[in-house]
């Protein structure tokens, strides 16, 4: 009893969560070749790693209690950590989290998506594998640990590129996410192997207390190797069209989590080097570097995205965009830009995973994700249509969607930061992080517009509402982000406060591991006062209340005086109006939509074109590039 | 008892006052004065200034016909979330000292709150499947894009220089924007707001769609764009909408520029904000429509993107540097 | 002496990156995915090196303050890096021939069909 | 009170569509000289609609020639009730000097009902605006008997 009773205390959780995942590859790799076994196989421990983590929250998030759990009781011997160690504190948790919300939707979603497919017992192995893979790094409390999950993770992910290895560019796609991301991870392997050199310990706490203080050339030249290495994992800039490659060739359900999840880890590995490892977004330079990128990120990819003219590939770039206001919020280096940041990163996974869900949906009953090719869904599928467009009022920040309320922090945070700082530079982030907003809700319309609204073109006549499982993985993705976007305060009070906290709490992060963290001193004091109001619930009553009048009006008077279209569908009455000629087919493509706007941006777009290639090499070249520009960045301000 | 009185007042705040009555009256007659300027403006009689309620009527009593290609629901419901959004945005706009709802939304929250009524009118005509309204929601979504820039920089200018004088370095709430304006005398003495105010008055009828920025709608060359197949009540509610928009973004003005004039007494404050949006109405969009001739999309890109972007930056800049 | 073995270890990262920069067959990329990989374990197991010391293997009872070994860290590492290194090479070989199915090509510069 | 209302209003709002159905412009640019500064049918309320669908008159010039005809027909009747359909010049009554041509499939009244003609080759503006509002008179009308 005493027995079951400790192995069931909730330290030993997280490791729980991590393992179900991998015992569950492992199972389906052995006995999945029955269809129900597997499926009932991948939803037992993608639900038991969720309900591991939901049960963290209590302690994690709310008490603020940090779990540091040696593997196999190997504790510490003459102050150095020889062992290997889970540490989870409210950051960990809060992307922990993510994942295993992610990855349930994703997951519930697979079963009716992949029906389709062969070889399913080596997606859910593979799946399960990604997962796991993600979990652990988040929850690791190692460097070295935390490159094995990353190396897992890029790997399940590239073969899940190349999973539907008959779509058009899915095997080069694959290969080319595989030749970066080991550049990635060979970038974070020498940076934690230099870093070892130095201080002899992996354990994060240590280095946390160590590195510090001992700034010498070696670290200087493992922080630019880790920041590039994690960020090949988050895709910002300029590893963009590895993941526009990678997200559009995957299977929908693997969209999720990697622009969901995968980035998202990238991120925490960016913030667990720049505030705890090297503890250096005390400086304006360091924050310049992370906001920079961040900008950079955002703008560039959502110019990309206008010009694209596949739903996923789309998608994909925008997923960059919305990793860039993360980044930059987090770069900020101010409570409130922090909380902003994380609050950003969990509406990012929400919405974009609803957004991959539609578009493969929308694969998944037509066969076909090119913009031009699409059109008039809406009759076809609406409640497909209702998701997504609250997906797509999401990312582009309409309210009282999430993505606003998310927004809408960082914009205040970037606008205090530089009236805070006098620093100018923040001003024109706030500028080009508004401007970025607009070009979604553009990019959106476009889709909104070619793929569900407009009209239908041939061939798309038996096209069928989607199965009822894959609509209730859209639902709940779309129900949470209602509720996070109606629920600001609860969501940063509950979530992302906390784990904004624990990022300004480097010392107790360290002493938990049992080492000594008086030596840290914390960049800001923390505080998440607002300057702006904004109170969603009562909005929408209003708007609720207005709309009610209006209706009543509107329909108590004229407007229901309607002609009922479908008696007399046939009629030229009903037909649309057309200059004088019969009425035809004239869907206006995807790609010119926004002629007026990229007419005068045509030196950018065409520049940018022509830069991204696609040819592996230039891609390999930009990481080299970046590498050293961050390299001698570092040497020259850390 | 409290509560029922609270709500009832809420209810007419929403109803009656700065709501749905009033905008209406004074939207409609806001259009039916800038039609009327209009015409005098090029010698010619013109409407009378009620002619925008004879139309609005008129479209009541017609038949509604929905394609058989249009999605219904959507193309339906869209006139009237606009419009409900629209007369949303008004209650939060400050008349002098009187804000109906404080405290719910910020300037960043009426940037956000002013696409709903745009992304209503694109989502209608998208529904409606004419290629007509995939041109024109093109143009109309190209038009946002190039207002929004101007607009932004426009507000962050207005934040920066009323939070430096409160002392607290930004504010971005409309009712403290209003108040201080109130103790202070208006924003536009300040010179480094001369260019802002220039620069929202250019912004007015780009975000209206009024001529010569109103490539979006033109009768001309694509039916009206968005609009070419709405019929009827919804085709109305669309006019009045428009309408709406008007009064919004000229009190908008009134609100963030000529804040200091307001008496206290609510009922000659009205008057006043209304008269000075018919002026502001005058000066931004018949004086211009009178002139001007329509501009192709890119040109109007290009126009807000630099003349009128320019003109915010050096208002943000002064602003930033506290002239 | 072990200097060298750093600049060794720098050099095959560095013609690593070189061989991926600039060379446009898939073969003699993997080939400098490889190369990279050695370097790094090169570098790994170098850092743990203690002239003069034993190898790490140690009952309770031997071991005392007066030990002296190489640090079986960076060796555990290294192991595990080898490992990946292998995956990295089989996986990426495996692509390479689906592409040469698919494309008929193992030149880079051909193989871009998803751009822009 | 709000039925008498929007038939007051829809006397006062008409809005006009315009067919070409084959004319020789000579009653296009007439037509368009009636909303210049000099006659102003705005004054009246009058306005050139984009669509078929905002309108309530519609205004037809021109011969109707076969090719038209049915074009004209289904943007006739495109226009939500209730309408009046007015035609301008004497081509679209008579035929006039392309009577008997080939390619002419006129006089419109063969195929729609017609509420107002207006005379002329040209008519002159002054004729159109008395036929224009003549039609508004119809268009309430019609309203009034409209359930």
């Amino acid at each position: 009893m005493n027995f079951l009773g400790n192995v069931l205390s909730y330290q030993h959780f997280p490791i729980y969560a991590i393992m179900v995942l991998f015992l569950g590859s492992f199972l389906i790799a052995v006995f999945g070749e029955n269809r129900i076994a597997r499926n009932i196989l991948a939803l037992l421990s993608i639900t038991a790693s969720l309900g591991f983590i939901l049960k963290l929250v209590g302690p994690v998030l709310m008490d603020g209690e940090i779990i540091a759990y040696w593997m196999g009781a190997r504790e510490p011997a003459g102050g150095y950590a020889i062992g290997i160690a889970l540490e989870v504190d409210a950051l960990s948790l809060f992307f922990a989290l993510l994942v295993s919300i992610a990855v349930f939707v994703s997951g519930v979603y697979s079963i009716q998506y992949m029906n389709r497919d062969d070889n399913e017992k080596e997606y859910y192995t593979l799946y399960l594998l990604l997962c796991g893979g993600v979990m652990g790094m988040v929850l690791s409390g190692d460097l070295f640990n935390m490159f094995i999950m990353v190396e897992i993770l890029t790997f399940a992910a590239v073969a899940l590129t190349a999973f539907r290895n008959t779509v058009r560019g899915a095997v080069e796609a694959a290969f080319k996410y595989l030749v970066v991301g080991c550049m990635g991870s060979t970038c974070i392997l020498v940076g934690t192997a230099i870093l070892y050199a130095q201080t002899h310990t992996l354990n994060f706490a240590q280095l946390s207390q160590l590195v510090p203080g001992d700034v010498n050339t070696a670290t200087k030249v493992a922080f630019a190797l880790l920041f590039v290495g994690f960020g090949t994992k988050a895709f910002i800039v300029p590893f963009h069209p590895l993941a526009a490659d990678a997200h559009g060739a995957a299977p929908a359900s693997i969209s999720v989590i990697i622009s969901g999840v995968l980035t998202k880890s990238g991120i925490y590995g960016i913030i667990r080097i720049t505030y705890f490892l090297f503890q250096s977004m005390g400086l304006g330079t360091m924050q310049f570097l992370l906001v920079f990128i961040g900008s950079l990120s955002m703008f560039i990819c959502v110019t990309m995205a206008l010009a694209q003219h596949d739903f996923k590939r789309l998608l994909a770039f925008h997923s960059i965009s919305q990793i860039g206001y993360v980044l930059t919020a987090v770069g900020l280096c101010t409570a409130l830009g922090v909380s902003a940041g994380l609050y950003h990163a969990i509406n990012h996974t929400l919405f974009k995973g609803l957004l991959f869900l539609a578009a493969g949906a929308v694969l998944h009953e037509t066969g076909t994700t090119d913009l031009n090719k699409l059109g008039g869904l809406a009759k076809k599928m609406p409640y497909t249509t209702v998701l997504f467009l609250v997906g797509a009022f999401s990312i582009s920040g309409v309210p009282p969607f999430n993505g606003f309320a998310s927004k809408w922090m960082v914009y205040q945070a970037t606008y205090q930061k530089a009236v805070e700082s006098g620093n100018i530079g923040f001003l024109l982030v706030t500028i080009i992080a508004l401007v970025t907003s607009v070009l979604t809700l553009a990019s959106f319309v476009k889709v909104s517009h070619s793929v569900f609204f407009g009209q239908l073109p041939e061939g798309l006549e038996h096209v069928k509402e989607v199965s009822f499982g894959m609509r209730f993985a859209m639902a709940i993705f779309a129900v949470l982000c209602v509720v996070t976007g109606l629920f600001p305060n609860l969501v940063t009070s509950y979530l992302t406060e906390p784990a904004a906290r624990a990022v300004f709490n480097v010392a107790h992060y360290i002493e938990a591991m049992g080492f000594d963290g008086s030596a840290v001193t914390e960049p800001v004091a923390v505080s998440f006062s607002h300057v702006g109001t904004w109170d969603p619930v009562s909005w929408l009553l209003v708007l609720c209340i207005a709309l009610l009048s209006v209706t009543i009006v509107a329909v108590g008077s004229k407007y229901d005086n309607v002609s009922r279209s479908k008696a007399a569908a046939t009629e030229s009455k009903y037909e649309l109006f057309y200059g004088g000629e019969a009425q035809e087919l004239s869907q206006l493509g995807g790609d010119d939509l926004f002629w007026g706007f990229k007419h005068n941006w045509r030196g950018y777009f065409n520049y940018m074109h022509r830069l991204h290639s696609g040819i592996v090499n230039d891609y390999a070249l930009w990481a080299v590039v970046d590498l050293a520009l961050v390299m001698l960045f570092s040497l020259i301000v850390l | 008892m409290t509560i029922v009185i609270g709500a009832l007042q809420y209810l007419g705040y929403v109803l009656i006052f700065p709501g749905f009555l009033f905008c209406f009256l004074a939207g409609m007659l806001l259009c039916g004065i800038d039609r009327k300027l209009v015409a005098k403006m090029q010698k010619r009689v013109g409407p009378p200034v009620l002619q925008p309620f004879y139309d609005f009527f008129k479209l009541c009593g017609k038949e509604t016909i929905v394609p058989a290609a249009a999605e219904r629901i959507t193309f339906m419901l869209a006139p009237l979330v606009g419009l409900a959004a629209l007369v949303v945005i008004q209650l939060f706009i400050p008349v002098f000292g009187f804000t109906a709802f404080s405290g719910m939304a910020d300037i960043i929250v009426i940037l956000y709150l002013l696409l709903i009524p745009a992304l209503a009118i694109i989502l209608g005509g998208a529904a409606s499947g004419s290629p007509y309204a995939g041109v024109g929601l093109s143009r109309e979504m190209v038009t946002i894009i190039s207002c929004e820039l101007p607009l932004v920089l426009v507000l962050l200018a207005v934040a920066k220089t009323v939070g430096d004088e409160m002392g607290t370095g930004l504010c971005f709430s409309l009712s403290s924007i209003a108040q201080y304006q109130m103790l202070n005398g208006s924003l536009i003495t300040k010179i480094s707001m001369v260019p802002a105010a220039v620069a929202l008055l250019l912004i007015i009828p780009g975000e209206t769609g009024n001529h010569p920025f109103d490539a979006a709608e033109a009768e001309t060359e694509i039916c009206e764009g968005m609009l070419a197949e709405y019929s009827g009540a919804p085709l109305g509610v669309f006019k009045l909408s428009h309408a709406v928009k008007m009064l919004t973004l000229t009190s908008l003005f009134v609100a963030l520029f000529l804040g200091g004039l307001g008496t206290g007494i609510l009922p000659l404050d009205v008057l006043l904000m209304f008269l000075l949006c018919a002026v502001i109405t005058a000066v931004a969009i018949s004086f211009v429509h009178a002139v001007t001739a329509r501009l192709r999309i890119e040109q109007i890109f290009k126009y807000y993107w630099t003349v009128v972007s320019a003109l915010a930056l050096i208002s943000l800049v002064l602003a930033w540097y506290g002239l | 002496m072990i200097m060298l073995n750093y600049i060794a270890s720098f050099f095959l990262i560095g013609l690593g990156l070189y061989a991926i920069v600039t060379k446009y067959n898939l073969v003699k990329t993997v080939i400098g995915l490889s190369i990279a990989d050695y370097g790094v374990n090169l570098l790994l197991i170098s850092i743990g090196f203690n002239p003069g010391g034993t190898a790490p293997i140690f009952t309770w009872s031997e071991l005392d303050y007066n030990s002296f070994f190489v640090d079986p860290v960076p060796q555990a590492l290294t192991l595990t890096s080898i490992v990946i290194g292998a995956c990295v090479t089989a996986m990426s070989l495996a692509l390479v021939i689906k592409l040469e199915e698919q494309y008929g090509t193992i030149d880079t510069r051909k193989i871009r069909r998803l751009r822009g | 009170m709000f039925k008498k209302l929007i038939e007051e209003s829809t006397g006062k709002s008409p809005w006009l569509f315009h067919i070409n159905a084959g004319s020789c412009n000579g009653c296009d640019i007439e037509l368009v000289s009636v909303l210049t500064p000099r006659y102003d049918a705005e004054r009246l309320g009058f306005k050139l609609a984009g669509s078929p669908r905002h309108a309530d008159i519609v205004v037809v010039t021109g011969p109707v020639t076969k090719q038209s005809l049915p074009r004209v027909l289904r943007a006739i009747s495109q226009v939500p009730e209730p309408r009046c359909i007015v035609t301008m010049g004497s081509c679209p009554q008579s035929g006039n000097v392309f009577r008997g041509s080939y390619s002419v499939a006129g006089p419109l009244s063969k195929y729609v009902h017609v509420d107002v003609d207006v005379a002329g080759c040209a008519p002159k503006p002054e004729a159109v605006i008395d036929g224009l509002a003549l039609a508004a008179q119809i268009l309430k009308e019609k309203r009034g008997q409209m359930k």
